[in-house]
């Protein structure tokens, strides 16, 4: 059952995945990779972690996902990118990438089936995750908060405006 | 004796900062810094001299150990011996009124300041060459003195010809130094070690004397000396090198760089003297270029060309006398050399100075009255060049002459070539002094020579005389000499044989007793002179057996097979960077794309699918 | 719940999956969002692993690292997007194609 | 959390405090002037706290292990950010807009380098390399009125992105087989048993270990630019503003190196003969690489990022041969360190230099005709370049000369002929182009129109490098046994 469970959520994680990453407008796109991001939550609950899903869910497809939204809706693009898009679509321009990712796969994939082992998952509560993050792992919580403050600020400054000038030649 | 280290530090760094302020510095502070180093480290040599009189026991100071390969641990220390006090005496000595005379000499040139750094760089090397504990250390110094000194023979660069001069000297010493550094790789390689010291122990345990393989390590490190000293056959770069600024001439290329080629093969006797075959050679070396030289000095009417031939002539005396192991009197010869040739030198620059650049003796003259300190330097100078009885240069000559006498089977033709040598000397010596102090006078000196420029003079001829009194502390570093004085006769024609030359030259050129114009204007004769004069046809002859046909197989193989192999090195190079240029094409995707290619290609191979 | 029984190498062999998926969308495509995506989906993929590997152990080091990678994903995605803002205030166009100069 | 925790953990402390105070004065007050002071004073709080923990030997959680190698590289680098800093004033203070930002980024950046150093668990490894990936985005775009510097930093975020996602993804690999993310039971220390590490250990397990290995060594190699993971360099580090060039090319990629080297020996890497031959192939191809792109380069920065491309291939025959040196590989940390280290400040002088005269010129790149009559213009300055170039180069009495004759040292023990015979090659092409250099800034001065002048500070810094440089190649004793006496 649950073995089921998995397939069926690994294969709308693929199907998504791949729907949204061929899709000309990004809004789509974005639909997609959150149904993608919602089936590999799913998984993590077979896993048996629920704590993770929950936090897939909250900060990948919720916060993640929804910055991307309003970056696109700031630039409001509207059609003009989707003829380059389409033009690029044609085989040349993948046949080549698609060869290399395939031997690649191919390489992984071969390994991992070597793989001969029997996962005996036990459900790790959130409570556990809590006691080692603030145990052993309590530097890198510190650490990730400066790393996330090294995003803010450099995000920070790299979205903003430069003058006036600037600005005015955007509405121009 | 701690601040051993700082003797050669104190010019080093006045070099820095004088090339650091690139001629900033006004010309007052120039001088200060360039003499005044130098006579810091002279009185530093003082201290440490006096202290290693009391109490002579060589010391060698380890600053630190470069680089440790395996047993190969070259290091930077230096070593104190008698050899090393009368070396480093000599040159901060003579280097200081060297110094002190081109403040005057130079102070009206452009490049003042370039100049004092140049020397003072060349002070420091000189002075690490001579500490230096290691051979290795040593070469760093013999280079380093090279380099200044192809810098200072084209000091003024803008005149193509000294520029050749410069290169010639440096490419010249260069096949010396290549000899050399060969030979440094096979004492490495057979005896694992480069510190002096050592090498003569271990040489001594290995190898058996006259043995193959210390007679190939000495010639080879011998042909460093040779170049360095302007010996036979790599002698013909010393009187190009005149170019230079008459004091570098003074220090360089006459009291201090050029000997290092006897200080190389006096401090490592121990290792020389484990093959008689390159000792004997040595000797010959030494005979054949003295009277090539003293010859040659003899046709020439270029002041320094004259003091340059002799100097080449001089230094052969000094590798006879190492070559028939008389170590201590080839030092000694080195000693009083530095001092009158130091003073000739420094003499013809004052003249040079005084008569608008002019070089030519011939069109010198009369110059005893106008010119008083000079003349009387020239006559101290030439005289103990001449090795006239008590001046400096007679006691150490004498020296040499009486050792080389009681070599067995060899011993009296090199005496006899020493001998003839020593007429020729004494004559071409004051052939330059009738010819130019004497006669009527062509050139009218325009200024006359300032305290800075005299008092050198001065104190160099007091040297010139008493120098052959000064008893050098060089018991312990040399093995002790029978001094089998020779037989009466050969000791009075040892002793009285310049006056002979003297008199001829009094014959033949002040008094023209002796019209010899008709012999020598005999055709064969005039050719022999020309032969002479241009130093035996050496360069030629060089021209002749190296140079063209070097330059015939390059131009034959400049299209040929070796050639094409180099060029194809470049194009390839250029082509394979072409190439991968190419692939940097900006594009992120193109990126990307190698990006995978090298994670799949990685992954492919360490998991051994490929 | 009965015991669940997922295989590790299917956990990762689906991780793979969206890993090549991820890169292949990063090689064809020139619109930056769409990268900063690709770069998301593997990410993602790496998360997924870890945490596939972390139940096989049962332990709580992989679903950590899953958390850092969400932090770090965050922090990239914001910067990235700033840059996108940037881009096409300057260039008025996403196309990375367009945007590239530097060459040789 | 224990006092020695504490004290281990100060260096990284002092930087975090310096961030704070930072970005509360950038919240009240701007004034370049005080955020250079206040970076500078954070960057030698830091140091003082490294120099007093310089012997201690601490594992601060399994995060972080503090040790006097460790400890050695944070100075480097520590130095290499506060003279960072002095350059990035000289180039920040005649830019319009607000500046103040960049050196809270570089003290970010510093801290992860020192978080990665100091690593022993894939947890700080990843955060370091990432703390110190997004303040260099950030820093990277920085004038971001500038087109090259937006194409630089879009290029790094994108390749730098998925390059640490197969390094995460070659970890997951490895945690699937053994169970661990601390170093020293990565590959060892095994969950279970019976998947023991080595000849005996079951086929699928090598295996896929080595697919995790080789996913890792993709990820760690595009970070030190080896090729073939080489072609971002050259354009990131001309489109940086050129301090940050001199960032990436020292403080981020010896950081990434420093941590690289202690997961090789403190993980066993070497034990995997695959693994070996797999570091093998990336030097040769990154000597030649690096060197032939280089060759004719006009451009200053990117030549520098070529070069940076082979340095990083001679530094990996360290690593290689000491697998067959030593049984715990630990003989590749002494050569590694001490040409690391030269190869640091020797390049930290020549990027200082460039963003000296681009700062002069208002302009983001230089190039050969940039420097030439250099000699003439500011031989102190000349000089220093010089002396870099040729420790680049390799010449005696440099760092650099001493650091390749280590390391050829180390492949002459272990009997790595092809590696060294490249190794010469390479020198040789390199050669010619240092030395073009070199002569281009003895050509005629009146080409060029720049003039020269960087303030005290980077003059005193770039003087101060030079001389350590020659330090190194003339007195290298004091550095090789301090080294070798912790190691």
């Amino acid at each position: 059952m649950t073995l089921a469970l998995f397939y069926i959520a690994g294969a709308i994680a693929l199907a998504a995945t791949g729907i949204a990453l061929t899709r000309v407008n990004a809004i789509h796109a974005l639909i997609y990779l959150v149904v993608s991001l919602l089936a590999v939550a799913f998984i993590f609950f077979l896993l048996g972690a629920p704590f993770a899903a929950v936090l897939e869910i909250v900060i990948y497809a919720g916060a993640i996902m929804v910055l991307f939204v309003f970056v696109i809706m700031m630039l409001n693009l509207g059609n003009r990118g989707t003829v380059v898009e389409q033009e690029m679509m044609n085989p040349s321009v993948w046949i080549i990438p698609s060869l290399l990712c395939l031997i690649l796969l191919i390489e992984l994939s071969l390994s991992i089936a070597s793989l001969k082992s029997e996962t005996n998952p036990i459900v790790v509560s959130a409570k556990e995750i809590g006691i080692s993050l603030f145990g052993p792992y309590v530097l890198a919580v510190e650490i990730a908060s400066m790393l996330l403050l090294a995003g803010l600020v450099a995000a920070n400054h790299i979205g903003r405006r430069l003058s006036k000038m600037d600005q005015e030649k955007d509405e121009g | 004796m701690e601040n051993l280290p700082l003797v050669p530090l104190i010019p080093f760094v006045s070099a820095a900062l004088l090339i650091a302020t690139a001629g900033r510095l006004p010309k007052m502070v120039v001088g200060l810094l360039g003499a005044g180093s130098i006579a810091a480290a002279g009185l530093l040599v003082l201290n440490i001299g006096i202290e290693f009189l009391r109490d002579p026991t060589p010391m060698s100071i380890h600053l630190w150990t470069w680089i440790s390969i395996n047993e190969f641990k070259p290091a930077f220390a230096f070593y104190l011996d008698g050899l090393a006090l009368v070396m480093m005496s000599v040159i901060t000595g003579v280097g200081f009124l060297i110094h002190l005379y081109s403040t005057e000499f130079m102070q009206d040139d452009a490049s003042f300041s370039r100049y004092f750094a140049y020397m003072n760089l060349f002070v420091s090397a000189m002075l690490i060459l001579v500490l230096a504990d290691n051979l290795l250390l040593m070469f760093l110094g013999w280079e380093g003195v090279g380099i200044c000194s192809y810098l200072l023979v084209g000091f003024w660069y803008q005149d193509p010809a000294n520029g050749a001069a410069a290169r010639k000297a440096f490419i010249v010493t260069r096949i010396g130094d290549t000899s050399m550094a060969l030979g440094l790789f096979l004492l490495v390689a057979e005896l694992g070690t480069l510190n002096i010291l050592e090498v003569a122990e271990i040489a001594k345990e290995r190898w058996e004397v006259g043995a193959t393989i210390p007679t190939i390590a000495c010639a080879l490190i011998l042909g460093g000396g040779l170049g360095k000293s302007a010996q036979l056959p790599l002698q013909t770069w010393l009187p190009d090198a005149m170019a230079g600024p008459t004091p570098c001439s003074a220090l360089i290329h006459a009291a201090t760089m050029v000997t290092a080629g006897v200080y190389l093969v006096a401090r490592n006797h121990e290792l020389f003297m484990m093959s008689p075959l390159v000792m004997s050679a040595i000797s010959i070396i030494g005979v054949a270029t003295l009277l090539l030289a003293a010859f040659t000095a003899l046709n020439q009417h270029d002041l320094k060309k004259i003091l340059a031939y002799s100097t080449i002539s001089q230094i052969g005396y000094m590798f006879l006398a190492l070559g028939v192991g008389a170590y201590s009197a080839a030092i000694f010869h080195l000693m009083t050399h530095a001092f009158f040739k130091a003073l000739l030198f420094l003499g013809a620059g004052a003249v040079i100075h005084c008569l608008h650049h002019e070089h030519d003796i011939f069109k010198m003259g009369g110059l005893r009255k106008k010119l008083p300190v000079v003349f009387w330097s020239f006559l101290i100078g030439s005289s103990a060049l001449a090795a006239l009885p008590f001046t400096s240069g007679w006691y150490s000559k004498d020296e040499i002459l009486l050792a080389t006498w009681s070599v067995p089977t060899l011993g009296p033709w090199l005496w006899a070539g020493g001998i003839a040598g020593a007429v020729l000397t004494a004559i071409y010596s004051f052939r330059l002094v009738f010819v130019v102090f004497w006669g009527e006078a062509k050139t009218i000196p325009d200024k006359q020579p300032g305290l800075r420029m005299s008092a050198p003079l001065i104190i160099l001829c007091v040297f010139s005389i008493v120098g052959g009194l000064i008893n050098m502390p060089l018991e312990q570093v040399f093995p002790s000499q029978t001094n089998a004085h020779a037989a009466g006769p050969v000791a009075w024609i040892t002793m009285t044989i310049a006056i002979v030359g003297v008199l001829v030259s009094y014959l033949l050129y002040l008094r023209q007793q002796i019209n010899v114009e008709p012999i020598l204007n005999k055709p064969a004769l005039k050719k022999l002179r020309y032969f002479w004069y241009s130093g035996w046809a050496m360069d030629a002859l060089y021209d002749r057996l190296l140079v063209r046909p070097y330059k015939l197989t390059a131009s034959l193989l400049k299209t040929e097979l070796i050639d094409r192999f180099y060029n194809l090195i470049v194009e390839s190079s250029v082509a394979s960077h072409r190439a991968l240029s190419i692939t940097q094409n900006g594009k992120l995707r193109t990126y990307a794309i190698n990006l995978v290619v090298g994670i799949a290609l990685l992954a492919a191979f360490l998991t051994g699918i490929v | 719940m009965n015991p669940l029984i997922i295989p590790l190498s299917h956990v990762l062999m689906l991780a793979a999956l969206l890993f090549t998926a991820g890169l292949l969308g990063l090689l064809i495509r020139r619109n930056v969002i769409f990268i900063l995506m690709s770069l998301e989906v593997m990410l993602n993929a790496a998360a997924l692993a870890f945490v596939g590997a972390s139940a096989h152990w049962g332990q709580t080091d992989g679903q950590i690292i899953l958390l850092l990678i969400l932090t770090i994903a965050a922090a990239e995605v914001a910067v990235g997007l700033g840059l996108v803002l940037q881009i096409q205030r300057r260039f008025k166009t996403l196309d990375l194609d367009v945007v590239s100069r530097m060459r040789g | 959390m224990t006092g020695t925790d504490f004290l281990a953990l100060s260096p990284i402390i002092a930087l975090a405090v310096g961030a704070s105070v930072l970005l509360l004065q950038i919240a009240f007050l701007r004034n370049l002037k005080l955020t250079t002071g206040i970076t500078v004073v954070t960057f030698l709080a830091c140091l003082f706290f490294l120099f007093y923990i310089t012997k201690l030997n601490h594992q601060t959680t399994p995060l972080l292990l503090v040790d006097p190698l460790s400890t050695f590289f944070s100075i480097v680098f520590v130095l290499c950010a506060c003279i960072t800093t002095f350059i990035s004033y000289e180039y920040l203070k005649n830019r319009p807009g607000r500046n103040d930002e960049f050196f809270l980024l570089v003290v970010l950046a510093t801290m992860g380098s020192i978080v990665l150093t100091y690593a022993t668990h894939l947890a700080s490894f990843i955060l370091g390399l990432e703390l110190m990936g997004i303040a260099l985005y950030g820093l990277i775009a920085y004038p971001h009125q500038d087109d090259m510097s937006l194409e630089a930093a879009i290029k790094y975020l994108v390749l730098s992105g998925a390059s640490s996602a197969a390094l995460l993804f070659g970890f997951a690999l490895l945690y699937a087989i053994t169970g661990s993310l601390f170093f020293p039971d990565l590959l060892s220390g095994l969950a279970s048993p019976e998947v023991a590490v080595g000849p005996q250990s079951p086929f699928w397990a090598r295996q896929l270990i080595l697919l995790g290995s080789a996913l890792i060594l993709a990820g760690i190699s595009f970070k030190l630019s080896l090729a073939p993971f080489h072609m971002w360099t050259p354009d990131v580090y001309e489109g940086s503003p050129a301090p940050i060039t001199g960032f990436l090319a020292t403080i981020s990629k010896g950081a990434v190196f420093a941590a690289t080297l202690r997961l090789y020996v403190i993980g066993e890497f070497h034990n995997f003969p695959t693994i070996v031959t797999g570091l093998t192939i990336l030097s040769i191809i990154s000597i030649l690489v690096g060197n032939l792109l280089a060759l004719r380069q006009e451009n200053i920065k990117r030549l520098l990022a070529y070069s940076s491309i082979a340095h990083f291939g001679y530094l990996l025959i360290a690593l290689i041969a000491a697998g067959t040196l030593t049984p715990n590989g630990i003989s590749a940390i002494e050569p590694s360190a001490y040409y690391l280290a030269g190869y640091i400040f020797t390049t930290l002088i020549a990027t200082g230099l460039i963003a000296a005269i681009s700062s002069s010129n208002n302009e983001e790149n230089a190039n050969l005709s940039d420097i030439a009559g250099l000699f003439w213009k500011n031989p102190l300055l000349a000089l220093c370049l010089s002396v870099s170039l040729l420790s680049l180069a390799g010449i005696p009495l440099t760092a650099g000369f001493i650091g390749k004759l280590y390391i050829f040292q180390m492949g002459v023990e272990a009997g790595a002929w092809l590696l060294l015979s490249i190794l010469i090659i390479g020198s040789g092409i390199g050669i010619y182009y240092y030395l073009r250099l070199i002569f281009s800034m003895t050509t005629d001065p009146s080409s060029s129109r720049s003039t020269l002048a960087p303030a005290l500070p980077v003059t005193v810094s770039l003087i101060t490098l030079t001389i350590l440089v020659l330090y190194l190649g003339i007195y290298p004793q004091p550095l090789m046994e301090y080294l070798l006496w912790n190691t």
